[in-house]
């Protein structure tokens, strides 16, 4: 029973049993609740990064459930799988290894954060279930499995966004949109998987891939499932749930919604690329997410530069961001039937918007969390009531600098890494692109400076006097986060060559894909 | 809510018990006959839901417990992953149970047969964890959006 | 098209449930929205499996010698039945907190998250 | 004006389920059976349940299952955490 081939499905289990356990040891002592959580994430980290060194030197991993071996995707004499299996590529394991870093920090973020509301146990078990379906959306390689862990992170972020609207009214209703928003998604996407097991009475993403035709049906699939995907993930004409559900969460949490919204990009990207890939007209598909992109850009931060509440203004820069993601990889798709465009800037697109997926997810939890200090000591959320705090808090205003400069795109941080790839790679496919990608990250550095202005500098104002520094637990989280994002800023080719290249490749390939299941490797 | 008249709480004492036992009947047979852990359990759930409209949710607190309920679904969920844990020799969900001649581990007749109860392997296992986890779960839901529904109301009073 | 009623019947009930999600202003219309978007697909999924003159996938005395229904549908179906539960419950609860702070159900009422 | 967008919205969806609803294959007459044809000949020997769609909902698909009494869960953590106070 050696554990090795056997840490895929550890790294969903093992979160899952500590979300059981956490409310029956809630009864004994509060205390311990915090501490189980920070454990079962700190076990599934360092599980994913070991997975993801197997993966990125070995090949995809598969991991069939209740078959008599774990890597038995074709039962004897059949030519298509019939359980459910965990398809791990460098693309689900990159998408994973955000979900546990982000995770693992939100929880020890949490662990002084939370101390002022009570129902404490309920709060640490909500998390580990919205940890829980974020890597089983990741890692799963049957679509109705998909639609399941879906579902239980929706779940829990309507929970988590709603648990502070015991004393307050908004955060019920943003928890009630964010409802409606995900209610909607997952039926869609369960319509999607009835209108694939109608025709092809196979569940698995392999092995409908390599049977899809590309049918009348299946373009209404596509026209369902995409539009469906970017408004979980916040794209423009969708977003209306992004500024509330972001401001009133609790700040970790919001950091964790952050990379859940990712998780259902990525889910947009492995239904594009694997399911369909050659089969569709990549073209106009590519242009459709490009203009997705264009328009999150553009309405996401022109709304935010208005703002006068500091996370809406983040929320408002997270729609922002996530239009660059869209419009890195909508190039790389429209560009996917001719390989000469591909192989001189189409690669480097997707790279460029996949690279952006890691960095936005680093350097907006970081911005999120300093908002949660400012929000921890002075309790407002306003800025015009905000002023003069960096005299007392000398290491969030650190840490705000890291943060707003890695959002803008200053050079020595990971913002610039992704968002050069991606001006360079846009502007040879369509030179108007690159110039709005470039005038909105202007526009994004504007209302940072002007946040960094009414929140840190001015004169010390009287209501702040007793604000002293967060406790060491947020800061510890904070200084991590920031380490990472200058190490992913200095070091950009190191992360790019060995990390983001076998996920953009794993994506690209279609035949490598259905070739882990169907060729029963 | 307020409590029903006289004759509902008498109907009700005489049949919450059928409705308990042909629930629990259900979850038990469900490797052999339609039906299984969720659709047991709802039922139940819906005596416990005939008890609380019955008896109105202020006195009914008395007999349904709610920590009790969350002990029970929390034990049943944990039964649960622990029955998929126990088959990680193999693989997550391993039936190691089946024909195996331990606990429910007789090889089933193949095609029509009466049906034996000491067949399925994990399956009725589950079905019990299931069973008591969804019936908890309703439990729980019922007395708290009870208890919801009378804050509310008391605040429209007020 | 005689073949396919029953999808036409899917399409109305989702079309029915997309509309009351749309266009109206109570809270609790649109809750009940949701299910019936909810036992639309959930419908689609049961129609799916169904195979002309067979039966239950059940070989408790079973009636020898007919077809047996397509399982994996109604497996699924069951899955997506507790889900409609749990959201149809969580979205009942959020309700009755707004009703709790705004005092109303109305949506134009219910906004005080501005910009 | 909100309720043009939403109209034409609706319309166009609408029209997507029209279209998915004829053109899927007639009611009754599933085209490819093969994977539910192995459950119903291999779920009694394999499982040794009778009821073929337990035996897929707690064997061959166990993970939904746990992936749904999840949900389950978290619904009933999520109720208890939005109506935790009430003490005042």
């Amino acid at each position: 029973m050696n554990l090795s081939n056997h840490i895929p499905i550890l790294i969903i289990a093992i979160p899952l049993l500590a979300a059981f356990l956490v409310p029956l040891i809630g009864r004994i002592n509060k205390k311990a609740t915090g501490i189980l959580t920070t454990l079962a994430l700190s076990v599934s980290l360092i599980f994913t990064i070991a997975l993801a060194v197997k993966i990125l030197t070995v090949g995809p991993q598969v991991y069939v459930f209740g078959a008599t071996s774990p890597s038995l995707t074709l039962p004897s004499g059949l030519k298509f799988p019939i359980r459910i299996m965990l398809q791990i590529d460098a693309m689900s394991i990159f998408m994973g290894l955000i979900t546990a870093v982000i995770s693992f920090f939100g929880a020890i973020y949490s662990l002084s954060f939370i101390k002022k509301y009570d129902g404490v146990d309920k709060y640490y078990s909500l998390l580990l279930l919205l940890t829980v379906g974020m890597f089983g959306m990741e890692f799963t390689g049957d679509i109705f499995n998909f639609f399941v862990f879906l579902e239980i992170a929706s779940i829990a972020s309507v929970a988590l966004i709603s648990f502070r609207g015991v004393d307050y009214g908004e955060p019920a209703e943003a928890g009630f949109k964010y409802m409606m928003v995900s209610s909607i998604s997952a039926l869609m996407v369960l319509f999607a998987v009835g209108i694939f097991y109608g025709q092809y009475d196979l569940l698995n993403f392999a092995a409908i891939a390599s049977m899809i035709k590309y049918s009348q049906l299946d373009k209404i699939a596509l026209g369902l499932l995409i539009p469906v995907l970017a408004m979980k993930a916040g794209a423009v004409p969708m977003h209306m749930w992004t500024p509330d559900a972001y401001s009133e969460a609790p700040a970790p949490i919001t950091m964790i919604l952050v990379a859940a919204s990712q998780a259902s990009l990525y889910a947009l990207f492995r239904i594009v690329f694997s399911l369909y890939n050659i089969s569709l007209n990549a073209l106009t598909v590519g242009w459709i997410i490009i203009i997705f992109g264009l328009l999150s850009m553009f309405i996401g931060v022109t709304m935010a530069i208005v703002q006068k509440d500091i996370k809406r203004l983040m929320a408002y820069h997270a729609v922002s961001q996530t239009g660059y993601m869209l419009l890195g990889v909508g190039v790389g798709l429209a560009v996917l039937a001719n390989p000469v465009a591909l192989q001189k800037y189409g690669i480097t697109a997707m790279e460029g918007g996949i690279f952006h997926i890691m960095n936005h997810a680093m350097y907006k939890g970081l911005l999120f969390l300093t908002a949660g200090a400012l929000f921890f000591r002075t309790g407002t959320r306003d800025l015009n009531k905000m002023g003069g705090l960096a005299h007392y808090m000398k290491y969030t205003t650190i840490f705000f600098i890291i943060g707003a400069a890695a959002i803008a795109g200053l050079p020595p941080f990971n913002g610039f890494a992704s968002k050069l790839l991606i001006y360079e790679s846009v502007y040879r496919f369509n030179p108007l692109l690159s110039i709005i990608a470039m005038v909105v990250s202007i526009l994004t550095l504007a209302s940072f400076v002007k946040v960094f202005h009414s929140a840190f500098l001015g004169p010390k104002l009287p209501q702040f006097k007793e604000v002293k520094e967060v406790p060491r637990s947020m800061v510890f989280a904070m200084a991590v986060l920031s380490c990472i994002i200058i190490f992913f800023g200095l070091f950009p080719d190191l992360i790019v060559k060995n990390l983001v290249h076998p996920a953009v490749m794993s994506l690209i390939e279609q035949l490598q894909y259905t070739g882990t299941v169907l060729g029963g490797m | 809510m307020k409590e029903m008249s006289r004759i509902v709480k008498t109907v009700t004492n005489f049949v919450y018990g059928f409705i308990i036992i042909f629930g629990f009947y259900i979850i038990a047979h469900g490797h052999l006959t339609p039906g299984g852990g969720f659709q047991g359990g709802a039922v139940v759930g819906s005596a416990f839901a005939l008890l609380l409209v019955s008896y109105g949710s202020l006195n009914s607190n008395k007999f349904l417990k709610k920590d009790i309920f969350s002990l029970f679904e929390n034990f049943g969920l944990t039964l649960f992953i622990v029955l998929g844990f126990s088959g990680l020799g193999i693989t997550f969900f391993y039936n190691f149970l089946a024909n195996s001649g331990s606990w429910f581990g007789d090889a089933a007749v193949i095609g029509i047969n009466p049906g034996d109860m000491n067949t399925g392997g994990v399956i009725p296992l589950m079905n019990i964890a299931v069973g008591l986890e969804v019936l908890s779960a309703f439990g729980v839901i019922l007395l708290t959006m009870a208890r919801g529904a009378e804050f509310t109301k008391k605040k429209e009073n007020s | 098209m005689i073949g396919n009623l029953p999808y036409i019947a899917v399409a109305i009930f989702i079309g029915l449930g997309i509309y009351t999600l749309m266009f109206k202003k109570n809270l609790i219309k649109i809750a009940i929205g949701v299910c019936l978007i909810e036992n639309g697909v959930n419908l689609f999924l049961i129609t799916l499996g169904y195979k002309k003159g067979a039966i239950a996938p059940i070989y408790t005395q079973a009636p020898s010698g007919q077809a047996m229904v397509l399982p994996t549908p109604q497996a699924l179906t069951l899955t997506s039945i507790v889900i409609g539960i749990a959201t149809t419950a969580l979205i009942l609860s959020v309700a009755m907190m707004i009703y709790k702070h705004y005092g109303t159900l109305d949506t134009d009422q219910v906004r005080r998250l501005r910009g | 004006m909100k309720k043009i967008i939403f109209g034409i919205a609706f319309i166009i969806f609408f029209s997507f389920l029209i279209v998915s609803a004829v053109n899927m294959r007639t009611f009754g007459e599933p085209t490819i059976s093969e994977m539910d044809d192995y459950f119903i000949e291999n779920a009694q020997s394999e499982t040794g349940a009778n009821n073929v769609v337990t035996s897929i909902v707690f064997d061959y698909r166990g993970f939904d299952t746990l992936g749904e009494a999840t949900v389950l869960f978290t619904a009933v953590v999520g109720i208890v955490a939005l109506f935790r106070g009430g003490k005042k």
